[in-house]
């Protein structure tokens, strides 16, 4: 996987699939243009050929009403050719949107027009946020994307890469920089009134460079803050210690059985959930315990709710890519 | 065109009509008793074995179906007519059954490859401000008895603190269900509130006898 | 071509139109024209069974509970009473078929008697929601769902307002439909007195007629979906 | 020399009235053509105005907006703010707090991108904080004047012009004597559509001057429920404009298709029509079956804004790609509402003009019946990126691809039927001809769209702007200019002047090639869609320099448009007779004088000759005292 040169067509293509999406774009490509040559010769040449003199008086034309077996090669040849389009454009649709196990993950919020980026740091739950991308050169990166007000679409041209990002969910792309240096970044979903100011910049650094710039840039870690000062009172981080609420230690990735007897393992949807609803799916054993009161938007909003998924993750020993057995309590 | 026309078009004996119609009163009637009562669902598990849902809807669906397949072909003379007209109607049907599939494909498969692109359905905000001032809430039971604060638990979680509703706060712990008997339901105090939707008074609201939800039949409206 | 009177020697018949050839060549094309005008309806419904499918797919639970709040008895009552209204219409365009303009009239009229008792009854069933603070999106009203006090239903149900939306939307819309099809039937049941339609001419009976079944048809699908799940 | 006749359709009754209540199809067509064209020159203007803004970065109009002026004149519901992007946004990541433009000084903006302790504090920053505070009044006002203007030239040309024009004029004006009938099956119904077509434009029109529509012409949600603000008249003042115009499209449909099955002359069936017949019966199809749903969507997005239903609107409860989906699934079939009768009209302009048997009559009707069938189950590939699940994408691809076979054997058709012709190379053919060309580029670059993984490239940017261009302008608009150089002698009885007409199509294909060829590489370079400025970007330059070459081939074909209007109208009124035949045309529009009698045809037509039968009948012996040939019923074997 090299990077595939600027063309006239193309701009640099400097993440890895660009070199399989150029391919295909230059084949679609010339197989057009040959299609098209045919047809424009042949209508410019019978258009000279049999082109009526000025004041000629026309006669009556030859009786050539169909031809079967033209109609049928002009049919058949061109629907083998778009079948093999078809399946080679899915098959690099599906590389495109199946994300390599080990992608570093990287938050995305697009609001209206603006783009905030958010890196862990080093799993302490902590973050760092910026308008522009940071990303390391070589390392597959996930971005995880979501909008807080209306459709947005993230587009870096030069790594063939686009989604759509829409309010109510997370949409996820991937790409492997190639080659350090500085690429536009566009939002390409029509959002509003300052939609073509909502650019930003992707900055490929080599991977010390990378980690240097996010620890610069590492804010008060909001997961573990919110955790300190509305969870900790009765969630503790210590193995074992589960005398109010379940222990946050290797909670994440667990599977727990509720006090209905049915089991559950504990990911985003749950923990999401259970701090909306608490009531909902109690472990057994923490029933008869005080009960937890729900957790509206108004005290934690969703952004803080990610991030804490994010602090529990890092407590955890669990990877959600592998397959890995429970985490022990 | 024919050029002649005979004159008297096609009619139907009087008892195809009758018939029809009579077939189409029982099936409502079946379809609403199957409807309210069977849980085929149920039934089918404890039978077969077989974990089925919706199949209390395909039952309905069906009977649906026979009900108007029955309307259009006689009532609708689509039996004895061009052919045409029977293609157009079902020509209709067939391109928006396209329309379903092709999008249920989407809606259905959304979070297929990895879960986490699966729509979050979040709750929406009018829920927040209703639990915010529950007083000029209204209630299946009745007229605005405010709801305040006798939720699930403790609701209290600085979201409606304020203690106006003459209530207070109901005892803690689980609400006893369905049957939070409001007799004492403190009308006089918030009902300019509870009657803000132009609705005119109705004084004595039909609280005692609201059987659950379902007013039979309309002797409690006054209007 | 037919010269201007038609080649059977009679006059043409006052209702032909100049340029159709006969009165059945009107007539079919009256038929289809009213045929392909059903197909939109079909579709327009079609959107409106859309969203209720989707919905239904995402959240099967809220659609099981919230429809414990609509009224079946009456739902059901709504059912019998357009089903007898279609028979009626199917009576009256049977008896102008047959050169019977007075009884196509009553039947006419039974038929948008019928009608109105639909509507009354849908009043009443609005009437009670909105007591009870149900209305359609953002002024929904009512926090039973939220709070899972909705009797027979335990768990909270998320965003009820979306299923009444539809329910409205589309007992809505076809209500709009009830009351189109009255005027129209009204009117023609005034031109039957007048003695307008016989077994000749009587497309405006039959269009009338048909628009009537497709909007029964319509609401035996919208009943046992909106009510008896 | 010809003369015109001295009763006809357009001269047989005087007064406003006469027009404003006609029964008559070929007046209404007349009608259609004033309002429909005059959309037409009105979006075109729109579209000047878009590609004069992009032709240098940076705003253009409001250029000397004075300071005091506050800038969020546009109501925005943020409040438009210039001060840029700030990263120290509240932990949810909402937009930035709304800084009044002009008090912003230049410090906050510098602050702005929060304390980033970074070693180069270069980041970029997309509004560049030296700007000052007129020219970031000037960047917001122009904006908003920018999204507005693009938004009015799709909804215009899309509801008021492109769907509407072929059906509605030549359609309306050739069907029934193409079929030898007297009129359209529903004459009110006919008239009773161009005045739904009139109040569906002045909700548009309202909108327009009311002003705060800039939500594209696709009017995606959650956006179209949030601009604003509380204001909601002109969003819900287009979309119900849009509602009405769906009934009128929905009317011309419904008469058509019924006509054509009940209205055609004894003894011309299916296969003895002209293929225009084919092609406005599939269009009608399309019309009657998809309307609907715009419509039903339509309202519930009024719903939506007005009463808050939550079925769009993701803070609601509702799904946004549940938007599009319904939306789509109209708008496709609506791009073949808009492409089929251009190739009706090609099939008469290639055949009449070569004086040739069309190749493969059977194959170019029923793929016009298949294109519309198979239209309807191909929206998704609008939204391969939307968030849509990936099953869906891939079945919807594998559709697509299955579309462009039939508009692929029907340009093949058409270029066999040149074989061996005698090619007058009159004005119609020319225009015949550069749909050909142009048409098949736009139908190939289909192909890059349809291919998922290079969708995912170009889906969203000019690439696409390009692809739909050379389909609908290289394709409806052309083939509907030839269309109309072709009928202009029959309809009005006059003949345009040729000298005049070559040179404008000239500048038309020039104009046309210029602006919209290089709009593929700025696409396939990445440019975006519906940007106002393309300022502060890494490509700036090299966007300049396209977008500069594609705004002047704009103004080329501007101006072609504007003579063609010049000339056709001065010859409506002024050109000299031009006889019943004068491109010596078989099908039965030309057996009547021109312009046709109020009841179409002198005598009733019967069945007597193919439409195409170049090789048997010659067109000069058809007049209209006999209606086509008196010859006995002799059907082609």
């Amino acid at each position: 996987m090299e990077v595939s040169p600027k063309t006239w067509f193309m701009p640099k293509g400097a993440s890895s699939i660009a070199e399989d999406v150029d391919w295909l774009f230059y084949v679609i490509t010339w197989m057009s243009v040959a299609f098209f040559v045919i047809i424009t010769v042949c209508t410019i040449y019978f258009m000279f050929k049999y082109r009526r003199k000025r004041d000629e008086k026309p006669g009556l034309t030859i009786p050539l009403h169909h031809n079967t077996a033209l109609e049928t090669v002009w049919t058949v040849i061109p629907t083998i050719m778009i079948f093999f389009i078809f399946i080679w454009g899915f098959r690099s649709f599906m590389d495109l949107f199946v994300i390599p196990a080990g992608a570093e993950e990287v938050r995305v919020q697009a609001a209206q027009w603006n783009w905030t980026f958010r890196h862990n740091v080093g799993g302490s739950g902590n973050e760092s946020k910026s308008n522009n991308l940071h990303v390391p050169v070589g390392r597959p990166i996930k971005l995880h994307m979501s909008s807080s007000d209306v459709l947005h679409s993230l587009f870096i041209p030069d790594f063939r890469v686009k989604m759509d990002i829409i309010p109510n969910r997370t949409t996820s792309l991937w790409f492997t920089a190639l080659e350090e240096g500085e690429y536009d970044l566009y939002c390409t979903e029509y959002c509003g009134e300052k939609h073509s100011k909502m650019l930003g910049r992707v900055y490929v650094m080599s991977e010390a460079d990378y980690t240097q710039w996010v620890l610069d840039n590492a804010k008060a870690g909001t997961g573990e803050e919110i955790y300190n000062n509305k969870c900790s009172v009765c969630h503790s981080l210590e193995a074992g210690n589960v005398e109010k609420a379940p222990t946050w230690h290797n909670l994440y990735g667990r599977t727990e059985t509720l006090s209905d007897g049915t089991t559950i393992k504990v990911l985003d949807d749950y923990i999401r959930e259970s701090i909306r609803y608490p009531h909902l799916k109690i472990v057994e054993g923490f029933a008869s315990k005080t009960s937890m009161a729900p957790f509206p938007k108004q005290s934690v909003s969703n952004e803080e709710v990610e991030n804490i998924i994010g602090f529990m993750k890092s407590l955890s020993v669990y990877k959600a890519d592998e397959a890995n057995e429970d985490p022990k309590p | 065109m024919s050029a002649h026309s005979d004159e008297r078009p096609h009619v139907l004996p009087l008892k195809v009509y009758y018939g029809v119609g009579a077939i189409l009163f029982i099936l409502t009637a079946v379809t609403v008793l199957t409807g309210k009562y069977l849980h085929l669902d149920a039934m089918v598990e404890d039978v077969f074995k077989l974990e089925f849902t919706g199949l209390n809807l395909m039952l309905a669906m069906v009977i649906a179906t026979v009900k108007g397949t029955l309307v259009a072909l006689f009532f609708m003379h689509l039996l004895y007519d061009n052919k045409i007209y029977m293609l157009i109607f079902v020509g209709g049907l067939t391109f928006l059954s396209f329309f379903f599939i092709l999008t249920l494909f989407d809606t259905v498969h959304r979070g297929r490859v990895y879960a986490e692109r699966d729509t979050i359905w979040t709750e929406s905000e009018i829920y927040d401000q209703l639990r915010a001032n529950p007083e000029n809430v209204l209630s299946i039971h009745g007229h605005g008895d405010a709801h305040g604060s006798d939720a699930h638990g403790d609701d209290a979680h600085g979201s409606d603190a304020h203690g106006s509703d003459a209530h207070g706060s109901d005892a803690h712990g689980d609400d006893a269900h369905g049957s939070d008997a409001h007799g004492s339901d403190a009308h006089g105090s918030d009902a300019h509130g509870s009657d803000a939707h132009g609705s005119d008074a109705h004084g004595d609201d039909a609280h005692g006898d609201d059987a659950h939800g379902e007013a039979e039949g309309h002797e409690g409206h006054g209007h | 071509m037919s010269q201007p009177t038609n080649d059977h020697g009679h006059q043409r018949h006052p209702a032909l139109a100049h340029h159709f050839n006969d009165m059945e060549q009107q007539h079919e094309s009256l038929k289809m024209g009213l045929w392909l005008f059903l197909v939109t309806e079909i579709l327009l419904f079609g959107g409106l069974f859309g969203f209720y499918v989707f919905f239904r797919v995402w959240h099967p639970e809220l659609f099981a509970g919230a429809s414990r709040m609509l009224n079946v008895n009456l739902g059901a009552l709504n059912t019998l009473v357009l089903i007898a209204s279609s028979v009626t219409v199917a009576l009256a365009i049977r008896c102008i078929q047959l050169d019977q303009p007075k009884k196509t009239f009553w039947y006419l009229i039974a038929t948008v008697v019928f009608a109105g008792v639909f509507m009354v009854v849908k009043y009443f069933e609005y009437t009670h929601k909105f007591h009870a603070g149900i209305f359609p999106g953002e002024n929904f009203n009512n926090l039973d769902f939220a709070l899972g006090k909705v009797e027979g239903v335990v768990a909270p149900i998320q965003n009820p307002h979306v299923f009444f939306s539809i329910y409205f939307a589309m007992t809505g819309l076809h209500g709009l439909h009830v009351l189109g099809g009255m005027f129209f039937l009204t009117w023609v049941a005034w031109r039957t007195s007048k003695g307008a339609y016989s077994s000749e001419y009587f497309s405006p009976v039959e269009l009338g007629g048909l628009y009537w079944h497709l909007v029964d048809l319509i609401w035996i699908y919208l009943f046992p979906l909106l009510y008896l799940i | 020399m010809n003369k015109l006749p001295e009763k006809h359709f357009i001269n047989n009754s005087k007064g406003i009235k006469s027009w404003l209540l006609t029964m008559d199809h070929k007046r209404i067509a007349i009608l259609y053509m004033i309002v429909v064209m005059s959309a037409f020159y009105l979006a075109g203007v729109f579209a000047l105005i878009v590609r004069l803004e992009l032709a240098k970065p940076g705003a253009l109009f409001f250029k000397g907006a004075a300071i005091e002026e506050p800038a969020n004149a546009s109501g925005a519901p943020k409040g438009s703010e210039a001060a840029e992007t700030a990263v120290a946004a509240d932990e949810t990541g909402a937009g930035p707090e709304p800084a009044t433009a002009a008090a912003a000084t230049d410090a906050a903006a510098d602050v702005a991108v929060g304390a980033e302790k970074t070693a180069s504090n270069n980041e970029y920053k997309p509004i560049d904080p030296g700007m000052s505070d007129a020219a970031k009044v000037s960047m917001a006002k122009s904006q908003v004047f920018y999204n507005k203007m693009f938004t009015l030239h799709g909804a215009i040309m899309v509801f008021l012009f492109i769907i509407p024009s072929v059906p509605a004029i030549l359609g309306n004006f050739l069907l029934p004597l193409m079929i030898g009938a007297k009129d359209v099956a529903f004459p009110r119904l006919n008239l009773a559509s161009w005045y739904v077509y009139m109040l569906g434009a002045a909700f548009t029109l309202f909108a327009i001057l009311h002003g705060t529509v800039d939500t594209g012409w696709t009017f995606y949600t959650p956006y179209s429920t949030q601009t604003g603000g509380d204001d909601n008249t002109s969003v819900i003042m287009i979309t119900m404009g849009v509602f009405i115009l769906g009934f009128s499209s929905i009317f011309t449909g419904l008469n058509f298709a019924v006509t054509i099955h009940k209205m055609r002359a004894p003894g011309i069936g299916w296969f003895d029509m002209p293929l225009f017949i084919w092609g406005i019966y599939a269009t009608a199809l399309v019309q009657v079956l998809a309307t609907p749903v715009i419509g039903i969507t339509m309202v519930l997005l009024v719903l939506e804004r007005w009463l808050g239903i939550g079925i769009f609107d993701p803070s609601l409860g509702g799904d946004p790609v549940l938007f599009q989906h319904f939306f789509w699934f109209y708008s496709h079939p609506a791009v073949y509402i808009m492409i089929l009768p251009g190739f009706a009209i090609i099939n008469e302009l290639v055949t009449v003009h070569s004086r040739k048997h069309i190749f493969g009559y059977k194959a170019i009707g029923f793929s016009s019946v298949a294109i519309a069938l198979l239209g309807f189950m191909v929206w998704g590939h609008h939204m391969f990126l939307s968030g849509q699940s990936e099953f869906s994408s891939m079945v919807f691809s594998f559709i697509t691809f299955f579309i462009g076979i039939p508009s692929g054997i029907k340009i093949f058709n058409w270029v066999a039927t040149l074989y061996k012709g005698s090619i007058a190379w009159t004005t119609p053919m020319l225009y015949a001809v550069s749909f050909l060309i142009l048409f098949t580029i736009g139908g190939l670059t289909g192909i890059h769209l349809g291919a998922l993984g290079v969708d995912v490239h170009l889906h969203d940017t000019y690439f696409v702007v390009a692809h739909f261009h050379y389909v609908m302008v290289g394709g409806t608009v052309i083939a509907f200019l030839g269309g109309l150089h072709h009928w202009w002698p029959k309809i009005f009885g006059r003949m345009y002047n040729e000298f005049w007409a070559k040179i404008s199509c000239g500048l038309v294909f020039i104009g046309f090639n210029m602006t919209f060829f290089t709009q593929f590489y700025l696409g396939s370079q990445g440019m975006p869609r519906r940007y106002h400025d393309y300022s502060g970007m890494m490509k700036t330059n090299l966007f300049e320099s396209l977008h500069g070459f594609s705004s002047l081939g704009a103004l080329v074909l501007g101006l072609g448009l504007f003579i063609t209007a010049i000339y056709l109208i001065h010859a409506a009124f002024k050109g000299e007779p031009a006889g019943e035949n004068p491109w010596g045309g078989l099908s039965l529009e030309w057996a009547t004088t021109s312009p046709p009698p109020t009841e179409n045809f002198l005598v009733d037509p019967v069945y007597s000759h193919g439409p195409y039968d170049y090789d048997r009948v010659l067109p000069e012996e058809m007049s209209a005292e006999n209606a086509g040939l008196k010859r006995e019923k002799d059907r082609r074997l």
